[in-house]
């Protein structure tokens, strides 16, 4: 098993959301950050001065999912995160996940994904 | 019921009644100051914005309502004759009398006069403008203690005693019968005698108590710190126009003077053009407008027309409020590139730069059409355009004492009250946030679920 | 146009401007309830304050003011003479006759006197303070439906006759006539009829429907639960404040009365010693003041001098304003941990022990300057301190009958509603939130982008 | 000062009272747009609802007061005689003279009587509520040079050429004196004139921009759009009805004139059938109560009873509200579902739908007791239930001339707008939000820490 | 040393908690997220139209632990977490902490934990 | 390639963020959460009663990094959190991370980060 943590645009998420779904993959779980990285951050004007914001905005996506459906899942969120500037953000694949549960029925492991 | 006292009680009515709207401010003050601040320091703001009007009353029924008016003489519209507040101390210089500060009407003792008691609670709402100016100048770090003492302050001592000499009888309102400057210092509803000194009283403490952290880099580049509510200052916007149609209408003191008719629109249009001109302005300068500079306009417009309003015609009250839109812009950038000041809200330059506008504007634009009588001097009030220099120079007059005095005795009152007991958090307090430091709770709790 | 109908105009100018303040008190207490409770009921207490004015205007409008106005008789001011609101139901007990409701005007019908109608919005917007004060003390829990049914019940019937009993001609206005109770029982703009009703209504709503889940420890000792939004609720606050400049002021149901100008500053005063004194409060008791606390001393300031504001001097309404800051705090402590009732909001503390305390304070501290002839009775309403004892006594036994005759009764109308149609939401919905469970949408839906 | 000087005071008074009433609604209509609408948006919209305000008085008072009231004539209770806007632009068709409309009073020049010039300010706040519906419905994607351009647009032109054949003088009011329809339109308060007519150029400003991305399926089915904070939207409610309270007893122009009870007594009681009925609705509907709709539903009976007011008994005004409560949520449904506009805070159906139900329901109820020599008409104002046919087509003709005129003249000005400027921001702009494209600043910066 | 993650309904984060604590269990984190699954995403109705909501509120417990309390800690949150309704969440187990740091005293391992 | 998770006092982010930048560091992840420890939860007085918070504000930094930056880093921000005080926080390293993928450019790996 593995398990994939994407940082994305916010407003590439439901495009990402939609592309998931349609390539089969239902189970996923997002949250809001503020990311750093080579995009530059933004000068946000107020009144008379400026301040350079840095932590930018992103969406955490991260799914658990059978060793075999990554390279898929990479494929499908590449095509739909990408705009080609600057920002668009990673994804990192990780394969530490040795056990599964699911809480509702107690199944383990793939059956639990 | 006769026809006189029919008339008594219209504009008991009117005067209570826009008294409310000017009560009802304070509420648009608060939506103001916590809207321009920090999530951290909401409560408070909020708080002091309730505290101060509190305070406010207690300083002002004790002492300050004596001080101001406590020698004004009679109140015509009201059927009060000059018996009751009639002791003003004043003292003698160049064979001239100056008023300084009135000796009756402490805690509305002996006063039994509906009149009076009402004309005191139309005061009352004004001073308490004043008092709430400079927690917005001095909010996210100002320590409640110390800001309970400043309230008795303002409220007992700083406004009433320039108040006195506008309003009261006092020095300036007699520049013109004792020196020949036209009428003295006119100043209808309070550019000067509310704004100005609330906004110079909140400069001096800005300058004492020093910018927040992180206002300032190290180079003294201002950086912005955004207020975590715009549309809650901009509701406050709108809560202050409604009340200033209390605030400048209502000062006639009298609802049968047909005059309240172009008062209210003056301010209506002044406070137009001020929000428009700061749109225009942000607009070229940052390339899009800035909502909170917008509503800063509008109340520069609101702020500077609030002496004129009786005297000009609409068109100068165009005028006028689009001057003091822009005004306030560069007054804002001022404070904050030039003086290097931290003031979270902009009541340096919404009060401060744009009172004094108003009474200068006064000089001006006066059309000698209103008036009569004013001050003790015969003739309508009338400005340099219309021909009385004098007049302009009173206003000049006006607003230089204004300053000298706000500025310096609030200078003093912070330097000493800093030295006795400190009147800023420490670092620690204000990074955590004064909700967390100085309040029970926070302003926004929020179970995690 | 004579001289009387201009004065009758006058009134009815203020009647209704000052009726019209009132009913923006709404708006107030839907801030203040919504604020001192939880994101996930906003919606529902928010809905609750909006429909509750709906509600009520139905229920008075039909049976309501009939049943507390029918019997009225003349009202001078407005023009109307007695034959208009003339039926009285009365019992005859000791060979004195207890007006006990009214018998004319429901539906207005049949009435054309615009005096009357006027006089209806006034007592109408009243009504609507009492019916949404319980709304804050059951939030967080109470069924839609059930909630629904109740707006009717208080505002068809449990307030009017009580109001009725006070204000309607009722037995109780008639305690200082029939067996020289001073001038009966005197509560100038209801201190008791509206606030102490909707606080000891909201007593027996809280009693009946029990605690929020997680309010109290098995052991007993509260748990504080804090509300979402401080600000708002102090927001509320200067709204509620605003407000009674119409509430108190109006009272006279005069414009030509010139003792609004008395009634309007006590009120004034009254309202910022309260939140000083809960400032003070607060600060000694918990080491730093308390916002929300704050807030509601200032509402009991209010609260208090309501009843008093005509009759008393300035300096009688600031200590009964400091006695009422006082008084509340300790109020909400006793309400939560001796009486083990949890009230959300502090409304029994605020409305119903102040509302008590005002209505006594009045017969402490009527200083003999005003209502001749009030109730029937000539001479001046004179308090405890200027030699009136029976006057007192007329005050407690209002405020002992108060209690009984609303506690009583709405104590029984939510326990047999309870058994019929239960007035609590299950558990589930409690812990899910109100708006989840009873209304179509969540207060503040966030697209997580 | 004489009686009849004295009754023009009370009525200037009640007039510019009742006009700051009515200006505060801008506060509520920026509430309710803001609530409704989505984070991202927020400072966009409580923007343009406060810069309408300065944009529509600057086009109003250059030009729009002219137009509409140029030949209005004499106004009898502000003791304006008939010699000062007195220039009607009329054109004669069939042997009957059709004013179109006026031609003095641009910029209040030569204009010296206080009367006209308090006037100015109450139709003034009257304009105002008509260009702000719009904003709302067009809210989310409108590109603010577009919008400052509408405001002109609305404020100069639209509004007052309907107004004036209403209010003005102009045609639809000689209805009956030339061709026998009864009074000819009555619209008291303005329920065509000034709700109407919003929500009408709403309506075709809706049609133009198109709908906001993601707002309805390839399918063409609606999707909601949550706003994204509901309190919010119901304190705007609250503020909206309290200022209502101006809106339509203000509309007498007179505060000696007693109808003014009535008047807001229906107001009252309109607003509150219209949000019960919208409760029942949803309830049944939806299964539970929609908290979005029951403010929808206040506001909608609110605008319908704007016209009938002054004519109708309460038991008639409860049943137009009854009506505007249901109309209002089937329109939101019609609008969205049939008609496939998307209109974010219902201004199509709240002012538009029930604009209209408004005129023809005073053709149904009006009672025969008011309105006597209206419009140059003798007899009383007479619905169909009372016998009067020609009155009742009178509002027939109102209102489609209303709507051709406006969502003509409104269509056609978005269109040529569109194409020389573009009125839509972009499709990244509207996704990003229009607070980070078009604002300085977003609505509620949040420090991470 | 492992982690534990786990996704659960926000109404049983308070029960999930005090489970934890009884267990002996004092480090964790907990934050806010928005997950989809099996359990389909709910109509949101408003005003006369409706939106499906996909992404449902959901919390996220990070636990860092020693090996032998893994067992321990799922069967806790297994039981406080369980209401047997779809949407109950899971609880995943990673192998791969191979270092643990504490800021204040600067501890390492199993002493900082 | 490795994976750092630290939790941190929220007021400590600003200047662990800069140190990190000096450091060379560039790309992290920041989020709110909310964190159970050694540290007391407060008691948080409102009205006239109290309410123990148990779970903390803090702030999550996720950091994903070349091996051989991690010493540096782990010593950056120790030295950059650290107030002495409980609740100072933790900070985790796991090495499990097998792949990145940059979703602007496609690239993978060490190139991707
Ligand atoms: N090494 C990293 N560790 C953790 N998060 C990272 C790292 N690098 C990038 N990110 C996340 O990815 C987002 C986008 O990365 P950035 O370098 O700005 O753009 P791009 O990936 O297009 O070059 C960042 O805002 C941050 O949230
Ligand atoms: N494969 C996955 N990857 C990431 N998060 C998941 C995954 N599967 C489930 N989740 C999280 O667990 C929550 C509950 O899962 P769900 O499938 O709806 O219910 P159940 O576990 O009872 O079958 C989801 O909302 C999501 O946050
Ligand atoms: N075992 C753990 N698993 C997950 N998070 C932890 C763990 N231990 C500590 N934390 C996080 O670190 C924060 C600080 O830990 P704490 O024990 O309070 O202080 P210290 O690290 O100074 O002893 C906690 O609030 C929590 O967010």
């Amino acid at each position: 098993m593995k398990k994939i943590e994407c940082f994305i645009r916010p407003e590439k998420l439901e495009e990402v959301k939609m592309a998931l779904t349609r390539a089969g993959i239902v189970g996923l779980t997002v949250s809001e950050v503020f990311g750093a990285g080579r995009q530059k951050g933004f000068v946000e004007k107020y009144r008379v001065s400026e301040v350079t914001v840095n932590l930018l905005p992103k969406v955490k996506i991260e799914l658990f999912l059978k060793d075999q459906d990554v390279n898929k899942v990479l494929r499908v969120i590449v095509t739909a995160a990408r705009t080609g500037e600057v920002g668009d953000g990673k994804i990192f694949v990780s394969d530490a996940i040795e056990r599964v549960v699911r809480i509702r029925t107690g199944e383990e492991n793939e059956a639990a994904l | 019921m006769d026809i006189t006292s029919l008339g008594n009680s219209i504009n008991l009515v009117w005067m209570l009644i826009t008294g409310f709207l000017v009560m009802f401010m304070q509420a648009g003050f608060a939506l103001v100051e916590v809207g321009m601040t920090r999530i951290k320091n909401a409560n408070h703001t909020m708080l002091m914005n309730m505290m101060i009007y509190a305070i406010g009353i207690l300083g002002f029924f004790l002492l300050g309502f004596g001080l101001m008016f406590g020698g004004v003489g009679a109140l015509s519209t009201l059927g009060v004759d000059g018996a009751v507040l009639s002791r003003e101390f004043t003292i003698t210089l160049f064979g001239k009398s100056f008023g300084l500060f009135g000796l009756s009407g402490f805690a509305l003792s002996g006063i039994t006069s509906m009149g009076v008691i009402g004309f005191f609670l139309f005061q009352l709402v004004f001073m308490d403008t004043t008092a709430t100016i400079p927690t917005g100048a001095l909010a996210e770090r100002w320590k409640w203690k110390a800001f309970v003492i400043y309230g008795f302050f303002v409220s007992a001592i700083l406004y009433p005693i320039y108040g006195n000499w506008v309003w009261g009888g006092g020095w300036l309102s007699q520049l013109g019968a004792s020196f020949g400057f036209g009428h003295g210092l006119v100043d209808f509803a309070g550019s000067s005698v509310v704004h100005m000194v609330g906004g110079v009283c909140a400069m001096a403490g800005a300058a004492v108590i020093g910018a927040r952290i992180g206002k300032f880099k190290k180079d003294g580049t201002p950086v912005a710190i955004p207020g975590h509510n715009i549309p809650m200052a901009i509701l406050g916007t709108f809560i202050l126009a409604f009340g200033w149609f209390g605030f400048n209408p209502g000062s006639t003191l009298s609802g049968t003077d047909p005059r309240i008719a172009i008062i209210a629109v003056n301010t209506l249009l002044a406070s137009a053009t001020g929000a428009f001109a700061a749109m225009l302005y942000t607009w070229w300068q940052q390339g899009r407008p800035d909502p909170g500079m917008c509503a800063n306009g509008m109340l520069a417009g609101l702020v500077a027309i609030t002496a004129p309003c009786a005297f000009v015609t609409p068109l100068a009250a165009l005028v006028i409020g689009v001057i003091a839109g822009f005004l306030v812009c560069v007054s804002v950038w001022f404070v904050e590139w030039v003086l290097k000041l931290d003031d979270p809200v902009g009541a340096i330059s919404v009060h401060g730069a744009n009172g004094l506008w108003g009474i200068i504007s006064l000089g001006i634009f006066a059309d000698g059409t209103y008036g009569d009588g004013l001050n003790g001097v015969k003739g309508m009030v009338t400005g340099l355009l219309y021909g009385d220099v004098s007049q302009f120079f009173a206003q000049l007059i006006g607003g230089l004492a204004c300053f000298l005095f706000v500025f310096g005795l609030s200078f003093i009152f912070f330097k000493v009250q800093d030295m006795i007991m400190g009147i800023r958090v420490s670092p620690e307090d204000e990074v955590l946030g004064l909700d967390r430091a100085e309040m029970t709770s926070i302003a926004y709790p929020r179970d995690i679920m």
